[in-house]
């Protein structure tokens, strides 16, 4: 029930690299966040030229938002972090548990 | 609702030689099977049954041997042993094979029971009946044979007879346990299923068999039952053609029957019918098809068939089976009224 | 060292989020908490694919009538652009500078609210348009709960980081509400998870019909 | 700070309960909330088996026994058995673990007055026009289909008490994740300490669909929605997979704390540790993991078709082997032990034949294919109190007699619990046993009478015998309680004398810091280790210093408040009460105020100074 800080010592050496570090991340995170636009346009293009099979634009577009999710969860949520081992296999578990839902709400409830 | 207090000690004894036995009556109990499928479900039943017996027996002995050599008797402290991988490695495979025994049959009678092709098959003849279920009452349609009845549900022995089961207004579910186990009539979809009904031990129950709703359904849900007539395929035929044959009214033997039918063409005909062509859409049958009426074993299903119990239902459904659809919706009738309706009713037979 | 003791850019612990016992106890709550909106938003997706198109008669409009691209694309950019800037305020924040961090979370809230309005747009429009109502078809019940769901989560995640901005604009940061923050960001980030799947599970696989 | 020892009027402990986040104090509310809703949901079964006790019987209607059969299901699964099990939990787990509370101490409040204002929300139905009807399952075609506001109460209420369990798991379940005491590694953690841990993760998974499930239905009835109307595209099966994605975890999430429960005991009163610890845990993991991928086993006359029956059969039946794993485990921690047969040793070694029948008719209901047999009759009815009582409510009973002594400092009377553990074991073989027969022979489940001729009738008396036997033996429980207390007789660390765990460690009841000094674990069981080495205690892990509080607070009650009255305005509102909405913004302003009270008034909590722990240590040994 302490509310010691726990990593109190902070000597000034660090600052410049943490600095550097957040800088560096920040980074990332515009390039992620880029990325995550044009995907976006992608999926909504695909769908809007009308031409390709739903059979192709259904799968091809899940993959899209689940690879734009896995860069908010791991760039924007910072999941790749240390200490995120805990909240990363909880999360995990959520989302199998979502997909065996959406799997059986696709298949047996049917009329 | 009536009491039974005499008697109770006697049939407490009578019922008590049955427990004995064991298996309940054959006209209801599903360790009495009379027909194929519930044949399949009692085999799984008993496999089930010794390989749980065994488990329990194995659990009772450690369970005794513990509690007979290892009762605290002195204060030595026990030496603290932290497991034993070969144990461990015995009790999770002895179980993991004892399930594969169970699961095999269990997964083969599971694909057998839901085998319904033949029903969907073009120009199958297979016997199909469409079963309506509604607060407290089951409606039958033959849809090839283009009959309807109701309550008592009529069935030929020894052959596949196959079902479509659906709800009028809240799940019900469709069980007939000496027969087979039950499926659900769902208020969204048909669901589909078979039965078979055994020639020689539907003989033994006096051939009819009790079926009951099994899924919560209000308060009447503890009486939605229904009998099942188990005849040879000849007798069955002859009935068909019995209620084919009736394509108006039956008309009234007596005077006061004939009185009888008056009074129900002026306040009952809105909701039952009296002949039994299906012209209707099945949400347009709202209460029990009465062609067969005096045909029948049960009144609503729980009554005993004769004109006394015919009165005091018509006299107040509601003490009979609360939140029932009939109560309430036809004028007081009054003695003489019910004496002909009575009559009239009794009379609505196709066969003798 | 107490959690409201004023620090400076030096004293400022690498991660504010985590760095006392407290923080680091809300930090993965909050976590798990997501870990079961997963599975909350799971069952309404769920809901929703079993009832999509599910109508009484061919007089209302289905799916593929009623959605339109271009709103549903200035609403996804509208809202990714949040996420966004709500990152570039906890990069503010890891670095102790509070008036940045509010600069951006502002613009985070103008964000979101520019969601809201078109969401509320473009119910409205579908009420007026196609009668398309919470109550006209199974169908429709879906579609307004679990959009309008992630709709309340925008309008709670929005009061949350306004609280938060009005509580602390005289105090500035500190160990005890930087935690606070960067959870309120964290819920703002799962939004816009939510958000991903929506426009793709509703609305660009109801255009595909 | 000391004024915790000093003797107080009667309204100063009422408003101290009403405001207290001590885990301690929480864990006797709850305790005394569970174990008043427990005597409801018992008077309810009782009154059932009146009812039933001959055929044609009409001692209660028909449409009052369907409120009956609902408000006694629903009111032991989530008003009785799972609080009790979370006093349990939170009067020990923290102490076993070696914390000096949970990780939110506030919010642990707050899920409690959640739960206690939900389910007297639920109960307050009988007073206001009827209870919910439709079973506690409460499928949709009927539930959709019932006048009044009985299932109104059903929804709101769960929701209300649905939202407090929620966070009361994510609590649990940082409390252990971040709070273990120095050298506490989760390989080291007592086993009732694991379950809780995944029942709690359990919990976080398994109550949204629930909460989903719930507000689907409260839009439907009360804001014209359409999930469940058939004619207007709607379907019932999606509550069914909802109720049951919830349903079935539930029923591990009552059993998995129970076992928990049960391997404390067997341990101790062998004075041996746990045989098989990490196969223990192993199972424990696997059986919440596998209690996700079976709810469908519920719905195998639904129609899902073959193909996913087969599926759902075979992974449902495949939870026996952790859970034999785990009953093998006992008895071999009991073999070559040296076994002591106190009160809580005799729920626990009653369990275990008991619960092993119930787990096999589980497997029995299994089969899919005989499944349609078994199915809504009285035979589910005699598996699920089989586990239930013979597992969940003997565990209580065994962890109430075990912890008594940790949470009140005075020892139940052992004669009378021996007498009532013979009374209630006697009671509930003789009650549910023949129930399996029952069902085989063709009665259904839910039937608020049966007629005479169907060969029912003796089987349905030797039923209701049992059940009065169980109602005595609950009697002198409550008769065993107050004589207790009213001798309170008080005792030591560790009155059984063969604790094993960090909780044993420490006085009765603790005190309200738990741990003067944060304890250093050096194992498994980790106060038996330090006796075996011939130590008092148990080693500090830090100096004595100062100890941060949390400050008590009346917001949680005000929160529940809230949404208690809400819950009402919303109800009504469909009636066109005028006064339906205001009560609603009323009850939402006072919820949502209270929330902001709490989220703008920095709470920081208080500390007990070092002066003072030196000087009480003092005066303990003056
Ligand atoms: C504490 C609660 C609890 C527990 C622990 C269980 C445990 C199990 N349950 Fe039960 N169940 C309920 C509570 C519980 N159940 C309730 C409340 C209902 C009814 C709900 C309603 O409809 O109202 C229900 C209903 C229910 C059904 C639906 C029946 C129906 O409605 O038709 C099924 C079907 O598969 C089932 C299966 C099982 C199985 C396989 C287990 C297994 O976990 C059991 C495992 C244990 C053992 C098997 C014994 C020990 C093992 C050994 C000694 C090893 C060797 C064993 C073998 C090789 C078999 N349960
Ligand atoms: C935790 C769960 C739990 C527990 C502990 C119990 C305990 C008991 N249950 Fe029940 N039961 C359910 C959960 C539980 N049940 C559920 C989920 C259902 C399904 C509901 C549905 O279909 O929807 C059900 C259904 C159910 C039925 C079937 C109803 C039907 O289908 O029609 C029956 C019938 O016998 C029954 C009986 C009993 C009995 C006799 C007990 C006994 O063990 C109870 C023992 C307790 C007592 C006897 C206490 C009595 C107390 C006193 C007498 C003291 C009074 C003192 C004062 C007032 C100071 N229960
Ligand atoms: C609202 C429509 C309605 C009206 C009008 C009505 N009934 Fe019924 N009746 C029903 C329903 C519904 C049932 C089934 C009740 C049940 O079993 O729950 C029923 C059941 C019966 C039964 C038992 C059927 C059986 O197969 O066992 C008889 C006999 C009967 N009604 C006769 C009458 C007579 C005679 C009248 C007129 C005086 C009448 N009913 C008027 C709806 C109606
Ligand atoms: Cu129909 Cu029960
Ligand atoms: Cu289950």
């Amino acid at each position: 029930m302490t509310n010691q800080p726990l990593s109190s010592s902070n000597p000034r050496v660090d600052l410049e690299y943490r600095r550097r570090k957040n800088a560096e991340e920040m980074r990332y995170q515009v390039i992620s966040f880029t990325l995550m636009i044009f995907l976006t346009f992608v999926a909504f293009g695909v769908v809007a030229i009308k031409g390709f099979t739903a059979w192709f634009v259904v799968p091809f577009i899940l993959l899209l938002a689940c690879v734009q999710v896995v860069f908010q969860l791991f760039y924007f949520m910072h999941m790749s972090h240390k200490g995120h081992e805990a909240p990363s296999m909880f999360l995990f578990t959520g989302v199998f548990l979502a997909m065996i839902m959406v799997w059986a709400f696709m298949t047996i409830i049917w009329w | 609702m009536k009491r039974l207090a005499k008697w109770r000690l006697i049939s407490l004894f009578a019922i008590l030689a049955l427990v004995l036995s064991g298996c309940g009556q054959p006209y209801l109990s599903a360790l009495r099977p009379a027909g194929e499928v519930a044949d399949i479900q009692y085999d799984l039943m008993k496999l089930s049954t010794y390989i749980m017996v065994g488990v329990i027996i194995v659990v009772l002995i450690i369970f005794v041997l513990v509690f007979f050599r290892f009762r605290r008797k002195d204060d030595k402290i026990p030496k603290q042993v932290e497991g034993s991988h070969s144990l461990e490695i015995i009790w999770t495979v002895i179980p993991i094979l004892l399930l594969l025994i169970l699961a095999v049959p269990t997964v083969a009678a599971t694909f057998k029971l839901a085998d319904v092709k033949e029903m969907d098959k073009k120009n199958s003849n297979a016997l199909v009946i469409n079963v309506r279920s509604h607060l407290y009452w089951w409606d039958f349609e033959y849809p090839k044979q283009k009959i309807v009845t109701s309550q008592d549900l009529v069935v030929p022995t020894n052959e596949k007879v196959y079902f479509n089961l659906k709800s009028m207004d809240v799940k019900h579910s469709f069980w007939i346990p000496a027969v087979g186990g039950k499926l659900d009539t769902n208020t969204d979809n048909v669901n589909k299923f078979w039965l078979k009904f055994d020639d020689k031990r539907a003989n033994e129950a006096g051939n009819l068999f009790y079926g009951k709703c099994a899924e919560l359904c209000g308060p009447s849900h503890a009486l939605m039952d229904f009998k099942v007539k188990a005849i040879s395929r000849d007798k069955f035929d002859a009935w068909v053609s019995a209620m084919q044959n009736v394509k108006k009214p039956q008309k009234a033997q007596t005077d006061l029957a004939a009185q009888g039918q008056d009074i129900f063409n002026k306040s009952c005909i809105g909701c039952h019918a009296v002949t039994p062509e299906n012209k209707m859409p099945d949400t347009a049958r709202v209460a029990p098809n009465l062609t067969n009426f005096g045909d029948r074993s049960r009144i609503a299903g729980i009554l005993d068939h004769n004109k006394k119990e015919l009165k005091n239902w018509l006299k107040n459904p509601e003490t009979y089976k609360p939140g029932n659809e009939m109560s309430g919706k036809y004028e007081k009738l009054t003695e003489d009224q019910l004496n002909a309706l009575a009559e009239y009713l009794m009379g609505l037979k196709v066969q003798d | 060292m107490q959690a409201e003791e004023k620090l400076t850019y030096e004293t400022w612990p690498a991660s504010p989020e985590r760095s006392t016992l407290e923080a680091k106890n809300k930090f993965l709550g909050f976590w798990l908490f997501l870990g079961g909106e997963t599975v909350l938003f799971a069952s309404l997706f769920a809901t929703y694919l079993a009832l999509k198109d599910k109508v009484p008669d061919s007089s209302h409009h289905l799916a593929k009538d009623i959605f339109e691209l271009p709103l549903t694309l200035t609403a996804t950019m509208l809202l990714l652009t949040s996420s966004l800037t709500s990152v570039y305020a906890m990069y503010h924040m890891k670095n102790f500078a509070f008036k940045k961090m509010m600069v951006w979370l502002s613009i985070t809230v103008l964000l979101g609210l520019g969601f809201l309005g078109l969401e509320i747009y473009e119910f409205n429009h579908y009420v007026h348009e196609f009668h398309h109502t919470f109550t006209s078809s199974a169908f429709a019940s879906a579609f307004y709960s679990l959009v309008g769901f992630h709709g309340a989560h925008v309008t709670f995640g929005l009061g949350w980081i306004l609280a938060l901005m009005f509580r602390n604009y005289k105090r500035g940061l500190n160990l005890y509400n930087a935690p606070k923050f960067y959870v309120a960001s964290l819920y703002w980030h799962f939004i816009d998870v939510v958000w991903v799947f929506i426009f793709t599970v509703v609305y660009l696989m109801g255009m595909v019909g | 700070m000391s004024t915790y020892a000093q003797k107080k009027g009667f309204g100063a402990t009422i408003w101290d309960y009403l405001t207290t986040v001590d885990h301690k104090k929480i864990a006797i509310l709850y305790l005394m909330a569970g174990g008043l809703f427990f005597i409801m949901g018992g008077l309810e079964a009782v009154f059932i088996r009146i009812q039933l006790a001959v055929p044609n019987n009409d001692f209660v209607s028909a449409g009052a026994f369907n409120e009956i059969i609902t408000m006694h299901g629903t009111t032991m699964i989530f008003l009785a058995a799972m609080p009790l099990l979370f006093a349990f939990m939170n009067a020990v787990m923290p102490l076993q673990i070696g914390a000096r509370d949970v990780a939110f101490p506030f919010v642990n409040a707050l899920g409690f007055w959640l739960f206690f204002f939900g389910g007297i929300f639920l109960n307050l139905s009988w007073f206001l026009g009827g209870a919910p009807d439709a079973g506690w399952t409460s499928y949709a075609s009927l539930a959709v289909h019932s006048k009044g506001h009985g299932i109104d109460f059903y929804v709101l209420g769960l929701q209300i008490s649905g939202l407090g369990t929620l966070i009361g798991g994510i609590n649990f379940l940082v409390t252990i994740i971040n709070m273990r005491a120095p050298g506490m590694t989760y390989m080291r953690m007592p086993l009732f300490t694991w379950t809780t841990f995944v029942a709690s993760a359990m919990i976080l998974f398994a109550f949204p669909p629930l909460t989903v499930g719930l507000t689907l239905m409260m839009f439907d009835r009360l804001f014209g929605a359409n999930f469940f109307e058939v004619a207007m595209g709607g379907n019932t099966i999606i509550w069914e997979h909802l109720f049951w994605i919830f349903g079935h975890p539930e029923v591990y999430i009552l059993i998995l704390p129970a076992f928990g429960i049960f391997s404390e005991i067997f341990s101790t009163f062998s004075r041996k540790r746990l045989f098989g610890y990490s196969s223990m845990v192993f199972a424990t993991v696997l059986i919440g993991f596998l209690g996700f991928m079976v709810w469908a086993h519920h719905m195998f006359t639904t129609g899902l078709g073959p193909v996913a029956n087969a599926i759902f059969a075979v992974a449902t039946m495949a939870i026996g082997v952790p859970t034999g794993i785990k009953i093998f485990n006992w008895l071999f921690t009991m073999w070559g032990g040296s076994v002591k047969f106190t009160t809580p040793m005799y729920y626990a070694f009653a369990f275990i034949p008991s619960f092993v029948m119930g787990g096999v008719t589980g497997v029995m209901v299994a089969t899919a294919a005989a499944d349609y047999q078994y199915h809504d009759t009285y035979f589910v009815v005699a598996h699920f109190h089989y586990v239930i009582v013979g597992g969940v409510v003997l565990a209580l009973l065994a962890g109430t007699h075990y912890w008594w002594p940790k949470m009140f400092g005075t020892m139940l009377n052992e004669t009378l619990g021996k007498i009532t553990f013979w009374l209630f074991f006697i009671g509930f073989h003789l009650t549910f046993f023949i129930q399996h027969f029952l069902g085989l022979w063709g009665m259904p489940r839910r039937v608020f009478t049966y007629l005479p001729g169907q060969g029912l009738n003796a089987g349905n008396l030797i039923s209701s015998i049992g059940a009065a036997f169980m109602s005595v033996a609950v009697l002198i429980l409550l008769f065993n309680i107050i004589m207790t207390q009213v001798k309170n007789v008080k005792v030591g660390n560790d009155p059984w004398e063969d604790g094993r765990t960090l909780e044993w460690s420490i006085p009765s009841p603790p005190p309200f810091y738990n741990f003067k000094q944060l304890p250093l674990v050096r194992g498994l069981d980790a106060y038996w280790l330090e006796k075996m080495a011939g130590k008092k205690g148990l080693t500090p892990a830090e100096p004595i210093g100062d100890i941060h509080m949390p400050n008590s607070s009346f917001i949680p009650f005000m929160i529940s408040l809230g949404l208690f009255i809400a819950a009402f305005g919303a109800m009504y509102h469909v009636d066109d009460k005028p006064w339906a909405l205001p009560v609603l913004i009323i009850g939402l302003v006072i919820t949502f105020g209270s929330m902001l009270v709490r989220s703008v008034k920095d709470d920081h909590g208080f500390h007990i100074h070092k002066e003072e722990l030196v000087q009480e240590e003092k005066g303990a040994k003056a």
